[in-house]
């Protein structure tokens, strides 16, 4: 993988594990992310997508496990910058992900300040540039966040992430909480950045049709592993695993049988509980979090 | 009862009870951080002579080390026993239990005027809204500003000097006669309570009023009383009891203030006269007892907690 | 600034001092008195130095003799006394008197509340008589001697103040440190028997039925003690009825209960003034002493803190206070200036004086609501002549200190107080500056002064003793070792259906309530 | 629209609802001549982006109207005209014939009472006796599919998932047995899996009880899959009423075909995702006539003269001067 | 007494014309004027006694707003009042910031141990009600300003400090301060650059509401007589030394510095309740 010219991996996960407590929230995932490339990770409310996303991105620290950045490990707390400058994250809740009180300029502007310290000048001339490369203009700059729809909001948190040129994007349901037609232009600029860029994205979401259209390779997660990993096209056409299946026909078409997803899912269900009579199932009583 | 719990449970009163301790080590530290001699604080003013003094200094731990003399302190106060008064050379616990015949009563009635009107008035300013929302808002601004003591003057001029309802001053005997003499002090002591809770329970109120379930409640004809009962009130009792808990602490030393107005010889007045007489024994011993009444009650306000708001027991909430 | 205009229009008319009242008709079964000093610490009489406990105390216990209305010594547990020689006092004891629990009262017990009384470990204040005490024993079954190491003329006046109390011997061992408290009360021979004490609400005291003294028709069968300390609160518990009277009113009510019920004025032994404390600084000069006493605006503080219920000083005793050779003591005291308001003079005393510039601390009491007024205005009359006085407001136990220890003198030049003689002797008052004294404090000796004190401590000739007593008060007029101000009444309120209270000093040792009943 | 096959069996019709907010000398248009009908038995989609006022409409049958709005138009939900009712007759609609089911679960459930007490509410408020509404409770509990419904009562919402709660609002409201559920997007907070079986239990309790459903949603797939005819909403207004198969097959005005060109899709063979300039509007953003021209491909001035009259363009009614025109 | 402000915040006086804030604004600007100005506006020395004209009532010529028992000028003393009575809340309240800032950004950033230690800490604090804590050092050092707003200041923090840190957690559970932390900010700079300055105008509003607290407490200690030695004066002192004068017919003197620190207890009631209003405004049109 690491030999001579040949293109090695922006990203390696090697055998990422989370617990929290007693719980464990993400065990023994891995995978590697070539330039330019772009992953899905999807699967159900809880597996453990974003704490693996976290993992990556350097807000959690994994309980075992490694990531490797560009060829170097990406270690703790001295690394920091280092790995903001390769790998950046979009966050779910864009208006959340900008600090209220800044303009969103100003809040692109930062991050030049702390990696590319130089003249001013420079730095407003690039603030534009990136803002324009993602179809906001100078009004839409000098607004606090509050003042800006949704998808504006989402496309300045690209903005601000590209403003380091990192080589890897970190996109935890970014398009989930917009508007169909909004999600629509924030998928079709995604897609022309990777292009343009080639910048790798792992892209974390929960809608398949979504991670259809973005990913080339896609994770399915289930209560923090792996249970299927392949190539995107392959897993949703030829699911192997009666989970991805699940997922899969959970999906409404024309056509469409409610009832089915419910019973394969307690088939699924009894095949994980040997024992099927332990009172209520985990699905009613819900963990600690609400 | 889950674990779960009863560790909280315990973990509760194991706090409160540290934080007691760490309150009555400052309340017990303050003598000797008297500055000079402390003993010439304890005996300011009084004629005495050398061997006096050393009784004195001997009596309140003085002479020993300040671990010894806290331990000492804090072993009689376990005992109920909280030293003597250097004025009234009589036990300050019994001083104290004679008080609290006054002060209590005072603080209960107090807090069920406050309580009941100010939850009232929130309640009705967060169902109208409106004008009767902003008038509200101001008499319940206004009420938070009413230092006690400026209450006091105008309630004792209006309605024992002025029309004579009741009387000025003294604490009665016999229930009705006491809450008879009562009324006044308490009135002046809820002021302020009252317009804290009357701001405090509009905003909780018209927060829940705001809330989807009691829409959807709405949606399911349910309305009026019912409504109110079930899905406002219900629901803000628990910030309210959370602030009916700190206000205690208001009416409590709010007595120092209403007694010494009203003439009434309570825990309050007894605290203003040992502090300005210096009577220190005196002056901790109310201090430790308003600390245990204060971290008691919100231990329990705590406590219930989690039956006003289940989602308090599984620690989902806090 | 101070007033110019001496006759201001709205000068309050001076109350009239009470002398006699209408008797009593009719029996009350209660009354509520007011302590406006608050809650007494103890009913001990040992401890009864308080305004509180003395008003209490003096109508459950008695001494060997009590004051009559002009001060003279009527016969209580004694029947009288004799004194073979200067330094022997023999007084024979009433066979027929009791305890509230019946037992008699022994020359035993007598001994025995004395002693108990200098024993230091109780703290008594009323020691200062026994300076020159040799012997105290029971010399008969009712009889009980004194001795003297040197002839004190003084000594037996306090025969009929606390100094002489008489507790029952047993109880007050038996009860130890817990007598006079609420829980043991006392064991006394006076016209009320201590009946409970409800900490922090109010002490009740019973007509004692099988009191010794059945000439007196004591009229109210019930007092109740109260202890309201605010000012207001006690203006509002007087005006309402909640409580039946008081003595030492505060002054702001006078005028609206004088229209309800009976306020009423005595003159007092008591002279305010202010004291040198400090001999060697600012004060040092005794232009700077003139200077002050002519920034005391004398008829402000008459007419607008006392509202006329006083009466402006030339010399530290007040008038009230000659018990013996009245007219030789008005002679004198007409004879010194009569100080007034005069800013000019100060301004020219000032500008002789050496310590001018240097600032005067004055220390004053903040509970007494009318010294706080004269300290304010003494001050700024002070400063528009360019003097500075700096005020230095204490609380009662700060204040309390003052006279007790050194310490809490440090920094303190003046002092402004009001003290009271226990009987009309002007003596007592000057003895204090005599050198040595304990209450001198700015360390006052002057030769010519000690002697003239000696000499009347000795002289058992009334005329005599005020002639020596005159030169020592020219003397202190001269030096201005004390600034005399005013004097102000004693005064009383009691509701309308009450009568029989001519207020006195007298109240704080005499059974004041003997003489109250309905109207 | 449809009001020429509007029929006795219609369990909810609106007619013309207009809705105003604001002050009176500055109205905010909420609404604006919404017509729309469910019949008995029927479910019927309300599709949109947010902010287009598909819960205002939704809840408008209820006659929850929000605080200081003002209505007109006509509102016939089971029978009773909503518009100008008075509390009682207002009350007793909701009490017994009409019932909500919301978006958020947790917020539709008063967090500090028992499971049990949300379910029997309803019912003490008719007068039902304690035992009774408690023994009707359990089976609603049994029939939605919770396991151990004794218990379940007992519980409180927090102690349950979201789906499970969904359920337990979904017994709520079936609990007065009522002739039209209105539901408010009732599986856009919960998992792709747990939407499944929550659609499957409504859809079947639909059949047995013959009860009509306004469903409304932002997933086209979703409402094509499962009604029977869905009304397309834009700024406040109806723009298109379709049946539910012909929705993604055969979209008539601009904007569902827009929406549909937008979505993208996990089975068919559509190509990626396409963009619509701008973004969605409320009604007083909107600009005059047909409030989609400001992004619609291929409006000219004849769009902003007025908005656009219905036209029957196939199975559908369109707002659209030239429905099915361009393609996109 | 403190009341967490987030029971409170949201409501009350957002009339849309806010006459109420305006009026407030204004009362507590000419209240701080009044303070700085005082020697250029009072008609009288705030000390120059009288006693011949005595409880002059207002309107008498020279005093508009008549004179107290010892003959002092009430407008002139009104007026110099209001520095102490303004600075020495001032005072606690920028004491109280200043600690519970510090303990309550502590706690919230290193969480764990350190935040349950000086959440403790506080909750011992806590418990000491103010006027309890001034009560207790006058006992001890003797009555004054200093030690008595220094006790108000300790047991004003933990309400403050308690904020910090629970604004703090809150603000800090949001996205943007990892977004700072992905972007490979640090910590303390995330905290101080943008927590602070975002939990600031909750941090205002609870301070003006702590302000007018401590004016009530220190105004109540004055008139226990346990607070500000004469000759200095503020508006507590004043009332307790004219309430008697009010059983002569004279009730000015108390009454104008009671309605100083009604008014400027209720300007800050409403400044603090409208500024913890717009927090939540700002926070509603996400
Ligand atoms: N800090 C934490 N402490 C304890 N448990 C946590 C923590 N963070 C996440 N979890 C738990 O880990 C599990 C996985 O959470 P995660 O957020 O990664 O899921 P997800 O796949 O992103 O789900 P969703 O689709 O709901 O976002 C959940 O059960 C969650 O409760
Ligand atoms: N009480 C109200 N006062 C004023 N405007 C309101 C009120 N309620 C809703 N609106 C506005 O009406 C419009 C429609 O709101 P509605 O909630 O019906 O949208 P929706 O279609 O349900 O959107 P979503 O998909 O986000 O739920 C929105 O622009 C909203 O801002
Ligand atoms: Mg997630
Ligand atoms: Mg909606």
């Amino acid at each position: 993988m690491s030999g001579g010219d040949a293109i090695r991996p922006v990203l390696t996960a090697t055998a990422l594990t989370k617990r929290f407590g007693s719980f464990t929230a993400v065990e023994d995932v891995g995978f590697t992310l070539m330039p330019g490339a772009s992953l899905g990770i999807v699967g159900e409310s809880g597996s453990g997508k974003t704490t693996t996303a976290r993992i990556l991105v350097g807000l959690e620290r994994p309980t075992s496990g490694t990531v490797v950045l560009d060829g170097e490990p990406a270690a703790g707390g001295g690394a920091r910058r280092r790995r903001a400058r390769l790998i950046q994250m979009i966050f779910q809740d864009p208006y959340g992900s900008f600090d209220p009180r800044q303009s969103v300029a100003r809040s692109v502007e930062e991050p030049l300040r702390l990696h590319f310290p130089g003249p001013a000048a420079d730095r407003h001339r690039r603030v534009a540039e990136l803002l324009d490369r993602v179809g906001l203009g100078p009004r839409e700059g000098a607004a606090l966040p509050r003042d800006l729809s949704g998808g504006q909001r989402q496309r300045a948190a690209i903005a601000r992430a590209l403003a380091v040129e990192p080589r890897v994007l970190v996109l935890d349901e970014a398009v989930a909480a917009l508007d169909v037609s909004v999600q629509a232009q924030i998928l079709a600029l995604l897609e022309e950045l990777r292009r343009d860029t080639g910048t790798a994205y792992v892209f974390v979401g929960h809608d398949l049709a979504v991670v259809r259209h973005v990913t080339d390779e896609v994770l399915v997660m289930r209560r923090g592993r792996v249970v299927e990993h392949g190539d995107t096209e392959r897993v949703l056409r030829d699911p192997h695993h009666p989970y991805t299946r699940l997922l899969l026909d959970s999906v409404p078409s024309p056509g469409w049988d409610p009832g089915r997803p419910a019973r394969d899912r307690r088939a699924l269900d009894a095949l994980d509980t040997p024992t099927p009579t332990t009172g209520h199932g985990e699905d009613q009583c819900r963990s600690s979090n609400g | 009862m889950p674990r779960a719990l009863l560790t909280w449970i315990g973990g509760r009163l194991l706090g409160a009870a540290a934080t007691v301790v760490a309150a009555s080590v400052l309340i017990y530290g303050c003598l000797r951080l008297v500055p000079g001699d402390p003993v010439l604080a304890l005996t300011a003013g009084r004629r005495l002579s050398p061997e006096q003094i050393e009784a004195v200094r001997q009596a309140s731990g003085l002479d020993q080390s300040l671990v010894r003399g806290y331990l000492d302190w804090m072993g009689g106060a376990l005992r109920l026993d909280l030293g003597l008064s250097l004025h009234y050379r009589t036990e300050v616990s019994s001083l104290l239990a004679d008080r609290v015949a006054v002060s209590v009563p005072l603080i209960l009635y107090s807090a069920v005027l406050a309580v009941l009107l100010g939850c009232t008035l929130a309640l009705v300013s967060a169902v109208r809204g409106g004008a009767v929302d902003r008038a509200a808002s101001v008499l319940a601004a206004v009420a938070t500003a009413t230092p006690p003591f400026v209450a006091a003057v105008v309630l004792l001029s209006v309605f024992a000097v002025g029309l004579g309802w009741f009387p000025a001053t003294g604490a009665g005997s016999g229930f009705w006669d006491r809450w008879w003499h009562l009324t006044l002090p308490a009135t002046a002591m809820a002021v302020a309570a009252f317009g804290v809770l009357a701001r405090v329970g509009a905003a909780a109120f018209s927060e829940e009023l705001g809330r989807d379930h009691v829409t959807v409640a709405r949606g399911r004809g349910i309305g009026g009383f019912a409504l109110l009962r079930d899905h406002v009130v219900r629901n803000a009792l628990a910030p309210l009891v959370t602030v009916i808990g700190v206000l205690t602490a208001t009416l409590f030393v709010g007595t120092a203030v209403v007694e010494t107005a009203f003439g009434l010889e309570g825990v309050g007045s007894l605290l203003v006269g040992s502090v300005s007489r210096r009577d220190l024994p005196v002056v901790q011993g109310v201090s430790l007892v308003a600390v245990v009444v204060f971290v008691a009650v919100n231990t329990l306000v705590d406590l219930a907690l989690p039956l006003i708001d289940p989602r308090v027991r599984t620690g989902a909430v806090r | 600034s101070g007033s110019a205009d001496p006759a201001s229009p709205e000068a309050a008319a001076a109350p009239e001092i009470t002398t006699s009242v209408p008797g009593p008709t009719s029996g009350v079964d209660s009354v509520t008195w007011n302590l406006p000093a608050g809650e007494p610490p103890s009913l001990d009489p040992a401890m009864s130095s308080s305004d509180s406990a003395s008003t209490v105390v003096a109508t459950l216990c008695e001494g060997l003799f009590s004051f009559g209305p002009d001060y003279t010594l009527e016969p209580a547990l004694a029947t009288g006394y004799e004194q073979p020689d200067p330094l022997t006092y023999v007084i024979s004891l009433r066979e027929d008197a009791a305890f509230w629990n019946g037992d008699p009262v022994t020359a035993q017990d007598v001994v025995a509340s004395v002693e108990r009384l200098l024993d230091p470990s109780v703290g008594a204040a009323w020691i200062g008589w026994a300076a020159r005490l040799d012997g105290l024993e029971a010399t008969g079954d009712h009889e009980v001697t004194i001795t003297l190491t040197e002839p004190d003329v003084l000594v037996a006046n306090y025969f009929a103040t606390p100094a002489f109390n008489v507790v029952q011997a047993s109880y007050a061992e038996e009860a130890g440190d817990g007598f006079g408290t609420a829980r043991d009360g006392v064991m006394c021979t006076g016209p009320y028997r201590f009946e409970s004490w409800e900490q922090g609400r109010e002490i009740t005291v019973t007509r004692n039925d099988d009191w010794w003294n059945t000439d007196a028709e004591v009229r109210v069968e019930r007092l109740r003690f109260t202890f309201v300390t605010d000012p207001y609160a006690q203006a509002a518990a007087l005006t309402s009825g909640d409580a039946d009277g008081q003595f030492n009113v505060p002054r702001a009510a006078h005028a609206q209960l004088a229209e309800q019920g009976s306020m009423l004025y005595g003159r007092s032994l008591a002279p305010t003034f202010l004291a040198v404390v400090d001999q060697e600084g600012p004060l040092s000069d005794i232009a700077t002493r003139r200077a002050i006493q002519a920034l005391i605006d004398y008829d402000g503080i008459v007419e607008s803190v006392y509202q006329g219920a006083a009466e402006p000083l030339r010399a530290l005793v007040p008038p009230a206070a000659w018990g013996y050779a009245e007219d030789d003591y008005r002679e004198a005291y007409e004879a010194l200036p009569a100080p007034a308001y005069d800013p000019d003079l100060a301004l020219g005393l000032l500008s002789e004086s050496g310590t001018a510039e240097e600032t005067v601390v004055l220390a004053y009491a903040t509970f007494v609501e009318e010294e706080t007024r004269i300290a304010t205005s003494l001050a700024d009359n002070a400063a528009e002549v360019g003097l500075h006085i700096e005020l230095m407001p204490l609380t009662a136990e700060q204040f309390g200190a003052v006279f007790s220890s050194p310490e809490a003198r440090e920094g303190v030049d003046l002092l402004l107080s009001t003290g009271y003689l226990d009987f009309p002797e002007p003596l007592t008052y000057y003895q204090y500056f005599s050198t040595g004294s304990f209450y001198n404090f700015a360390g006052y000796s002057d030769e010519e002064y000690d002697r003239y004190i000696s000499t009347a401590t000795a002289a058992e000739d009334p005329a005599e003793r005020a002639r020596e007593v005159i030169g020592a008060q020219a003397i202190m007029a001269e030096d201005l070792i004390t600034i005399p101000i005013a004097s102000q009444y004693v005064n009383a309120y009691h509701d309308a259906d009450l009568t029989g209270l001519v207020p006195r000093q007298n109240y704080l040792y005499t059974p004041w309530a003997t003489g109250l009943g309905g109207r | 629209m449809s009001a020429a096959e509007h029929g006795p069996d219609d369990v909810l019709t609106v007619r013309g609802l207009r809705m105003e907010a604001g002050p009176p000398g500055s109205p905010v248009p909420l609404l604006d001549g919404v017509d729309l009908r469910v019949g008995r038995g029927e479910t019927v989609g309300l599709v949109g982006e947010s902010g287009s006022g598909k819960s205002l409409t939704a809840r408008a049958a209820l006659g929850l109207f929000p605080a200081g709005a003002r209505v007109s138009g006509a509102v016939t939900a089971a029978g009773t005209e909503v518009i100008g009712a008075d509390r009682a007759a207002l009350r007793g609609l909701r009490r017994h014939r009409v019932s909500m089911v919301f978006q958020d679960p947790r917020a539709a459930v008063n967090p500090v009472r028992r499971v049990g007490d949300h379910l029997t509410e309803a019912l003490r408020a008719r007068g039902v006796p304690r035992r009774e509404a408690r023994d009707r409770a359990l089976d609603l509990l049994e029939r939605v599919g919770i396991r151990d419904p004794r218990t379940a009562v007992r519980r409180f919402p927090h102690e349950f998932s979201g789906g499970m709660l969904q359920r337990v609002v979904i017994a709520g409201a079936l609990s007065t047995g009522p002739d039209l559920i209105l539901a408010d997007e009732p599986t856009t907070a919960l998992d792709v899996t747990t939407q499944a079986e929550v659609i499957a239990l409504l859809d079947s309790l639909r059949r047995e009880r013959g009860t009509g459903m306004l469903f409304v949603t932002h997933d086209l797939d979703l409402a094509a899959a499962i009604c029977d005819r869905v009304h397309v909403m834009y700024a406040g207004r109806i723009v298109e009423e379709t049946t539910g198969a012909e929705l993604l097959s055969a979209p008539a005005h601009p904007y569902t075909r827009a929406l549909v060109a937008a979505s993208p899709s996990l089975h068919g063979d559509r190509g990626a995702p396409v963009p619509v300039a701008g973004r969605p509007r409320s009604l007083a953003e909107a600009p005059s006539g047909c409030s989609f021209r400001d992004r619609c491909p291929a409006a000219d001035d004849a769009c902003a003269a007025a908005v656009p009259a219905v036209r029957r363009h196939g199975g559908a009614a369109v707002a659209c001067l030239r429905p099915a025109a361009v393609a996109l | 007494m403190t009341v967490d402000l987030t029971a409170v915040r949201g409501r009350s006086f957002r009339a849309r014309r806010p006459w109420g804030l305006w009026a407030a604004v204004a009362f507590l600007a000419a209240a701080a004027l009044a303070g700085l100005c005082a020697p250029l506006v009072a008609p009288q020395a705030p000390g120059a006694t009288d006693l011949m004209n005595s409880l002059a009532p207002p309107g008498t010529p020279g005093h508009p707003l008549g004179t107290d028992s010892t003959g002092r000028d009430v407008l002139s003393r009104v007026l110099y009042g209001a520095r102490l009575s303004l600075l020495a809340p001032l005072g606690v309240v920028l004491l109280a910031s200043l600690l519970g800032i510090t303990l309550g950004l502590t706690a919230a950033r290193l969480g764990g141990w350190a935040d349950i230690v000086v959440s403790r800490g506080m909750d011992v604090v806590f418990a000491f009600p103010g006027l309890l804590l001034a009560m207790l050092v006058v006992a001890v050092f003797g009555p004054g300003v200093v030690a008595p707003v220094c006790a108000l200041a300790v047991s004003y923090t933990p309400f403050i400090g308690r904020l910090v840190r629970n604004a703090a957690v809150q603000e800090g559970a949001r996205p943007y301060p990892e977004a700072y932390r992905v972007m490979g900010f640090g910590g303390l700079w995330v905290t101080v650059r943008h927590l602070l300055p975002n939990i600031a105008p909750m941090l205002i509003a609870q301070g003006t509401l702590s302000f007018g607290y401590a004016l009530v407490d220190l105004a109540a200690l004055s008139y226990l007589g346990l607070g500000v030695r004469p000759p200095a004066a503020d508006w507590g002192s004043m009332i307790s030394q004219s309430q008697s004068a009010i059983l002569q017919g004279a009730p000015w003197g108390a009454l104008v510095p009671g309605l100083a620190v009604l008014g400027t207890v209720v300007s800050l009631i409403v400044v603090g309740g409208h500024i913890g209003g717009s927090i939540v405004k700002k926070g509603e049109r996400t």
